[in-house]
């Protein structure tokens, strides 16, 4: 396990079809750790709701805006951000989904927060724990 | 990396397999209901997860539905989930307790088998 | 503005019945500090839908469960945390719901922190910003 | 704190109006989903949230779900959201955007006029 600080930082267009690129992304950034296949395949998979989340809501009327992905390992930790600067976060009614992503990322990680960040736009923070 | 393929087969019997390879999203899921709904015409259906390493829950969302679809209808509809099913595939499923709702076979076979009970109207 | 730490501490039944009790108390604690009137009616509504998420999903199956609610303000930052020790965070293709109590409570909130005690249960950490 | 109640009133030319007094959330909202239903025999509704000091999104459910079902069968839907109805009301409302999906009116007058467009079967 490393102990310094190691960080990836990635801004691509909210598009359907940048989701895969953002995940081989972080699968790459994931494979100079030795993490548990199980484990890694949790991140992608919560890192893969969050960016779904940004392209069906956040930037939901407007015509264009980026998603932002940043993680890191801190200690035994890995944090991973997903960032949006669109209309903040809503309730909808009429949601094309099902639901189900927000509470698939709360299963998956060890902590998530959801906070607005300044002046519009939302930020998920999803924790994992390294520990066994 | 990856690639990956939607296809659909039909088998004799009149049941439709639509098998998902590699890895599926929110990219691929408007192809995915295209060709679900393709299979609906068919009097069985099973989609086959046995190639397929990566859902999420934008790629379940459409499985719920072509499932949901096929019973008000009356037709039978299976999963496939095997061993060559990547990690995230069946925490998914775990997750949700998917499994609880919706058939799942080990086996392409068993799935078909179990999509047209009674081959060329004959019960057996 | 009080810059003491003051504290609530409610436990009860998670049982429907015993949602608008836990508002009404959260309410009374609201009452004793100079809350907007806006704010105040935000932080109710998110307190009942965490509420309502314990009693709809977190002891299913099992016959019986608590909520544990603490309030606290720290500086110019009010903190509720609902607690549960059912079965953990888990999404459900089945749910009663609409999906809506999540994204609600991440709307009203300046931040929202989701994840599971140990040895099982979930927490949910609402926090509410004073400063206007 | 405050009382609550849910009252059920059956106006000329079968329009029928559902007024929520009081918070409502979990813990009435089965009481509440069996008086919507009640309603929906009418041909048109108005639920009135005017002297409503709180909902949640479990009682915002059931009235989605109930305007869903009287579109479903052509009857009228309406909501009433007034001076008097709580913050939390307002808010939720907001939030959801829920205004944009059904009619809204700020009187029980106008609502039942929406609810009730010909009187008697004569087009106005
Ligand atoms: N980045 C975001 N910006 C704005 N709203 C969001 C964002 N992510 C999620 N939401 C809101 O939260 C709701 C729940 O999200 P989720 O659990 O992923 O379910 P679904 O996407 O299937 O509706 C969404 O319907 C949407 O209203
Ligand atoms: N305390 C909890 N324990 C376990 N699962 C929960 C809890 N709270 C929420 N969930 C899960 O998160 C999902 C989303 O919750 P929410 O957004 O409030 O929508 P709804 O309750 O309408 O389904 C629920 O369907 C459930 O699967």
């Amino acid at each position: 396990m490393n102990d310094e600080q190691v960080q990836l930082e990635l801004t691509v267009a909210s598009k359907a079809e940048n989701i895969p690129l953002v995940r081989h992304a972080v699968a790459g950034f994931l494979d100079g750790h030795e993490l548990p296949e199980e484990l890694a395949s949790d991140v992608l998979l919560a890192v893969t709701e969050a960016c779904t989340n940004v392209v069906q809501h956040a930037y939901r009327g407007s015509s264009s805006g980026e998603i932002e992905i940043s993680a890191e390992y801190i200690r035994s930790e890995l944090t991973i951000a997903v960032r949006d600067r669109g209309l903040g976060f809503a309730p909808r009614v009429d949601s094309p989904g099902l639901g189900l992503g927000l509470p698939v990322i709360a299963a998956l990680t060890h902590n998530v927060e959801i906070r607005p960040i300044p002046p519009s736009g939302t930020e998920v923070v999803m924790t994992f724990s390294l520990d066994p | 990396m990856s690639a990956r393929a939607i296809s659909l087969v039909r088998h004799d019997g009149d049941a439709c397999v639509v098998a998902l390879n590699g890895e599926h999203d929110l990219s691929s899921v408007d192809e995915l209901i295209a060709v679900l709904e393709q299979a609906t015409s068919a009097r069985g259906m099973v989609v086959d997860l046995s190639a397929t390493s990566f859902i999420d829950s934008a790629v379940l969302g459409a499985l719920i539905a072509s499932h949901r679809t096929a019973e008000a209808s009356g037709r039978r509809w299976a999963l496939v989930v095997g061993k060559g099913s990547g990690a995230a595939v069946r925490r998914i499923l775990e997750l949700t307790g998917l499994d609880a709702v919706m058939p799942v076979y080990a086996g392409l076979g068993d799935a078909l088998a179990a999509s047209l009970p009674s081959q060329s109207g004959l019960p057996t």
